[in-house]
């Protein structure tokens, strides 16, 4: 079994306005040494052990469905676990 | 993004770069015998903006041209941000619909979502609070996995700007068809109200006031929108795409109000939005229609990210923004207004006597051009037209009724024809109410919004069954206008005025440069009798995938006054007891008919005929007896002819029907021959009715029971059905399909 | 009695309440900015709907924060009325005046539809106007109304009496328990999804909110008179 | 400067209609392997060095802004960086 995470953010040229928005927030609540607040998605999956190769099916994943790769990057981790 | 060499101006020429930006050979002659010189990089970009269709409508100025655009109440007709129609009372209607196709294809949530966006800022560039929006959209057939995804996304992202930013979305209109699946269309209308005494133009007078640049920053967003709309997408580009436009329609909220508050300053002198083409295109413009100059420095253009170039500034269509002039000496004052909505309004710039673009960057002058060489000279082309084959072929058709056996199953057939089907699921994700003052939601033939502290109130519509205009284009061009007309009449308001979104495929082609000319010709006819002036609308050619073009797809956008609010009616049946009529007889007219789609899988033959001056007459009786008071509900027959109308004059009640026929049924029933109504009279009303409206025949009554029956005179039971069983068919079919 | 709307930047149901405190509820009523430092002299609070910072991160996460926030916690302790209508009721839960959090609609999308509400207790000082048990007409329009508490929370407010109303037949969001609107502890402050301020005219639909209004006034005039 | 991540997930025992949504959407895309998606919010900020103890300005975002506690768990990690 594989528990994967995938983290989704926006592109570096696209608008962030939830982004900027946290990012002022942060500000009038004086914490003003806060720069670029980007907000993006973070995933949590797990997979169980198939035949298709598992970097495989979770590029198509991203790219199919979690991501919407006019947007946004994605980028993810994998690990192995043992099931219980 | 890495920093680019600019090409110098030998080398745009001698490897034809101007050609990657949408610029032809003889263009680029032309630019450079204006200029006297070969451009420079900047200035090759300012011109192949503003040379696209999209700016310079190059291609369908002499089919503008033909549109009857003035009128009695016509306070501005095209040219500027939206057309303005006076309503009395010191007040006016201001309206525009846009199109954000090409954005909507590859990033649908965002793309209609700035859509929206935009026809909003054109609206309240004029000074006008805008009331209400509005939208036309086409897809696929909701049968692949893509179309359902473009569908969803478009949905979500209207209502994602519209909910947020606080305007109701109060109507529109989808239709389905497998000419739209590469290509969607996403059209947004959006209506306005305003004191004649507010009313801006987007103009930059005055030597010496102040240009300031208000709203978001400036990035590189959709850089060079207009001819990355013509390229083909392909998985390489994926990398050097330009970023899609985001919207913030927060902070089109803060702008809105901002911008409304400045329209009463002393100080404004022209306001216009940037929308595509973004700075170039608005200061140009705005230079133009004044007579005058601008001159910029663009290391003051606020800017989100590091080491734009003056050509990204200029090209970029960042949402958002406005650019304003204001008089000389008041930039402090303006800003400060600005600032209390946490926006930022920066001078980048000033008004001149020479009428020229000229643009410093860091210290050099990047662009010096002639405002009207961006504008007004921009070539205008006259496209050879031909007839098609297929239309020919179709009009030697004779016109036949398609066989039925079951009337009833063909009922719940045609009711859940996504064309037809309840779009619930689709209205029911905008807030079509918020400003408490949509006093008919979604649901009935026109949205109907109240004008506080008047009598009054606009009913507003979208309209085009583009399949009559694919069998024929000025017929059906005709029949858009008509239908939206009706829609409005039926909700009890007199028709205005027009905008149109002329959705087209590419005009280079001659068999489609036809469609766009006959097209122009039945729209232009059908507002001339109907004194319905176009005050403005949008182009969008070059809507193909794979060379095969959508169908010829004019969006009528059409609003209308209602006098006092006891005029306004809704389609919905009201008591049991009172008496149907239905006005104008059926023909045998299946031509593009929701029968024929159901039956033959296709469309061909002839589209159903009409006649304007009749349309004209039922029209001004109809509304007349409306007004006077002797109609309980009103609804026009359009898709699915007369069964579909009976039903969706019951849905929503718990009313039946018991109705009786008479011509041949199944033209009776289901064609789709214009010009028609369905209404519900009570019977204390029947002979001050009957003397207004000739074509009125009562075909039933409306009853308690809950079922609709429908019998034919000779023939005996056609239809015998728990009005229940057809609801649920309609309102199911397209949540079910999207399953 | 005299009735304060707050209005945060990106507020959009502002304008509505205004009008069915001023035109329909004949009462007084001014818009008071998320900037203003004191609420003194209004007898009743208002957190209109909307979209307040963009609704960014959370619904109401960063309105929390505006400066007039702390004039609303202290009015809340003074026992002052306060509704908070949508993004309002989100506004309060984020504030903790309120217990319990906002989920994303159970479907995923925006709602905007006419509910049936079931008065669930009609003895606040927002209710009184109503039968209890009466089914009501009220328009939902939001994306995330989805409530949710804990088990402790839900059997306190069960406990307390603090569930003022349900949705009826249809749950349109995935609400727990189909709750529409909470008081809190003390009965002075009220969240809820439903709109009243949009169903206060026939013209528009319904008149059922009306009721509401009328109930904070009767109970406010009530209170003053005893407490005179 | 620092910079920061933030991931910020649904507590365990609160419903997750939009993990869910996407899990049944992997599913019907022929992921049928996939189990148990849970969808996050992932954030990036760079927070220049100044008196304060980094990880209690951090805690306290998370705690007043970045996560509503109600509902949300979150977790971060910090990366100290040199300033270009
Ligand atoms: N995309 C949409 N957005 C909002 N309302 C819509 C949309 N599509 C259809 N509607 C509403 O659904 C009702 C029926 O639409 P339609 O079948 O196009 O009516 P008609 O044939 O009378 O023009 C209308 O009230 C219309 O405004
Ligand atoms: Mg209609």
């Amino acid at each position: 079994m594989y528990k994967v995470k995938v983290f989704i953010t926006l592109r570096e040229n696209v608008l962030d306005p939830q982004g900027t928005a946290v990012e002022s927030a942060l500000h009038s609540m004086a914490f003003e040494a806060v720069r670029d607040v980007r907000i993006g998605k973070y995933m949590e999956l797990t997979i169980e052990k198939t035949d298709q190769n598992i970097d495989d099916a979770i590029k198509e994943m991203c790219e199919r469905l979690l991501a919407n790769t006019v947007i946004e990057d994605y980028r993810y981790e994998i690990e192995e676990v043992v099931a219980l | 993004m890495s920093l680019m060499l600019e090409p110098s101006p030998e080398m745009i020429k001698s490897q034809r770069e101007y050609a990657a930006m949408g610029l032809t050979d003889e263009e680029f002659v032309m630019v450079e015998n204006m200029l006297g010189r070969t451009p420079n990089y900047t200035e090759t970009g300012l011109f192949s903006v503003m040379w696209s269709e999209h700016c310079s409508y190059k291609n369908s100025k002499p089919i503008l041209k033909r549109f009857p655009t003035s009128g009695d109440n016509v306070l501005q007709g095209p040219g500027e941000g939206a057309g303005i129609v006076d309503i009395g009372d010191g007040q006016a209607v201001v309206f525009k619909i846009e199109s954000h196709n090409h954005p909507s294809a590859i990033e649908p949530y965002q793309g209609a979502a700035t859509g929206v966006g935009g026809i909003i800022r054109d609206v309240f560039s004029m000074g006008a609070r805008p009331i209400a929006v509005l939208n036309s959209l086409r897809f696929g057939e909701l049968e692949n996995a893509r179309v359902k995804y473009l569908f969803k996304e478009v949905v979500a992202g209207i209502g994602g700007y519209g909910n947020c930013i606080g305007i109701p979305t109060v109507g529109g209109e989808i239709q389905f068809d497998p000419s739209y699946e590469g290509n969607p269309l996403v059209n947004a209308m959006c209506v306005g109200l305003i004191n004649h005494e507010d009313i801006q133009k987007g103009q930059a007078h005055g030597a010496g006031n102040s240009v300031m640049h208000v709203g978001a920053k400036t990035g590189r967003d959709g850089i060079h929108g207009a001819t990355f709309a013509s390229e083909e997408l392909t998985d390489s580009s994926e990398g050097n795409r330009p970023a899609v436009q985001v919207g913030d329609p927060f902070l089109e909220k803060l702008l809105m109000e901002a911008c409304l508050e400045l329209i009463q300053h002393d100080a404004l002198v022209g306001i216009q939005d940037m929308g595509a083409a973004g700075l170039a295109s608005s200061s140009a413009e705005m230079a133009c229609k004044a007579g005058m100059g601008i001159e910029m420095n663009l290391d003051r253009v606020p800017q989100r990210e590091p080491g734009m170039t003056a050509y990204e500034m200029m090209l970029s269509e960042s949402q958002e923004r406005m650019l304003i002039v204001v008089k000389k000496g008041s930039e402090k004052d303006i800003a400060k207004l600005f600032a209390k909505y946490n926006l930022e309004a920066v001078a980048v710039g000033s008004v001149t006597e020479e009428k020229m673009l000229k643009l410093t960057h860091k210290g050099e002058v990047v662009a010096n051009v002639p405002v009207d060489a961006l504008v007004e000279e921009a070539p205008v082309y006259y496209k050879p037209s031909s007839e098609p084959q297929y239309f020919r072929d179709f009009q030697a058709m004779t016109n036949v009724a398609p066989i039925i056996d079951d009337y009833k199953e063909t009922l719940v057939g045609l009711l859940s024809q996504p064309t037809i089907a309840s779009k619930e699921w689709v209205y029911n994700q905008f807030d079509t109410l918020v400003r408490t003052n949509t006093v008919v939601p979604p649901g009935s033939d026109a949205a109907v919004v109240r004008i506080r502290e008047t009598n009054k109130a606009l009913a507003m519509t979208t309209d085009c069954n583009a399949r009559y205009l694919h069998l024929d284009p000025e017929v059906g061009g005709k029949i858009a206008v008509a239908e939206a007309a009706r829609n409005i009449v039926c909700s009890g308001a007199e028709p205005l005025a027009v905008t149109d979104n002329l959705n087209f495929g590419n005009p280079e082609k001659p068999e489609i440069f036809w469609q766009i000319e006959k097209a122009a010709d039945g729209i232009s006819e059908a507002c001339k009798i109907l004194s319905t002036p176009v005050i403005g609308g949008n182009v969008s050619l070059y809507n193909e995938t794979n060379g095969e073009a959508i169908y010829p797809t004019p969006v009528i956008g059409m609003v209308g006054l209602i006098k006092d609010l006891a005029h306004i009616t809704t389609q919905e049946f009201k008591n049991s007891g009172d008496l149907i009529y239905v006005i104008g007889d059926a023909k045998t007219e299946f031509g593009g008919s929701e029968l024929q789609k159901m039956t033959e899988g296709k469309i061909f033959g002839k589209s159903p005929s009409i006649n304007l001056e009749l349309e004209m007459l039922r029209q001004q009786q109809l509304l007349r007896a409306i007004q006077n008071g002797c109609v309980a509900s009103a609804h026009d027959l359009s898709e699915g002819g007369l069964a579909v109308a009976l039903s969706e004059s019951l849905f929503g009640t718990d009313l039946g029907a018991r109705i009786i026929v008479h011509m041949e049924a199944v033209t009776e029933l289901f064609s789709e021959t214009q010009s028609r109504f369905v209404v519900s009279v009570a019977p204390e009303y029947r002979v001050a009715f009957e003397s207004i409206v000739q074509d009125a025949r009562c075909i039933g009554t409306v009853t308690n029971n809950n079922h609709l029956t429908i019998s034919h005179e000779q023939d005996g039971l056609l239809i015998d059905t728990s009005v229940q069983l057809l609801e649920q068919a309609w309102k199911g079919a397209i949540p079910c399909l999207l399953n | 009695m005299k009735f304060a709307v707050i209005v945060f930047p990106g507020s959009n149901c502002d304008i509505d309440m205004f009008h069915a405190i001023q035109d329909e509820l004949g009462e007084e009523v001014e818009y008071v900015p998320h900037t203003a430092d004191s609420l003194e002299g209004f007898d009743g609070i208002l957190l209109p709907g909307g979209f307040s910072y963009g609704d960014y991160l959370r619904t109401g996460a960063i309105a929390r924060f505006s400066k007039i926030m702390a004039e609303v916690v202290k009015a809340s302790a003074a026992g002052v009325p306060i509704l908070g209508v949508c993004n309002g009721f989100q506004i309060l839960l984020e504030a903790g005046l309120l217990p319990g959090a906002m989920r994303k609609n159970r479907d995923l999308a925006f709602i905007c539809k006419q509910t049936q509400l079931k008065v669930e207790n009609n003895t606040t000082m927002f209710t009184t106007s109503y039968e209890k048990g009466e089914t009501i007409t009220l328009p939902i329009a939001h994306g995330e109304g989805n409530y949710y508490c804990d088990e402790e929370t839900l059997s306190q407010l069960k406990e307390n009496n603090q569930i003022a109303f349900t949705y009826h037949v249809d749950n349109p969001n995935g609400s727990l328990e189909n709750i529409a609107g909470i008081v809190n502890e003390n009965g002075n402050v009220l969240g809820m999804m439903p709109h009243p301020e949009r169903a206060v005219d026939s013209l528009l639909g319904s008149e059922d909110g009306l009721k509401l209004f009328q109930s904070i006034v009767r109970n406010w005039r009530e209170s003053y008179v005893v407490n005179a």
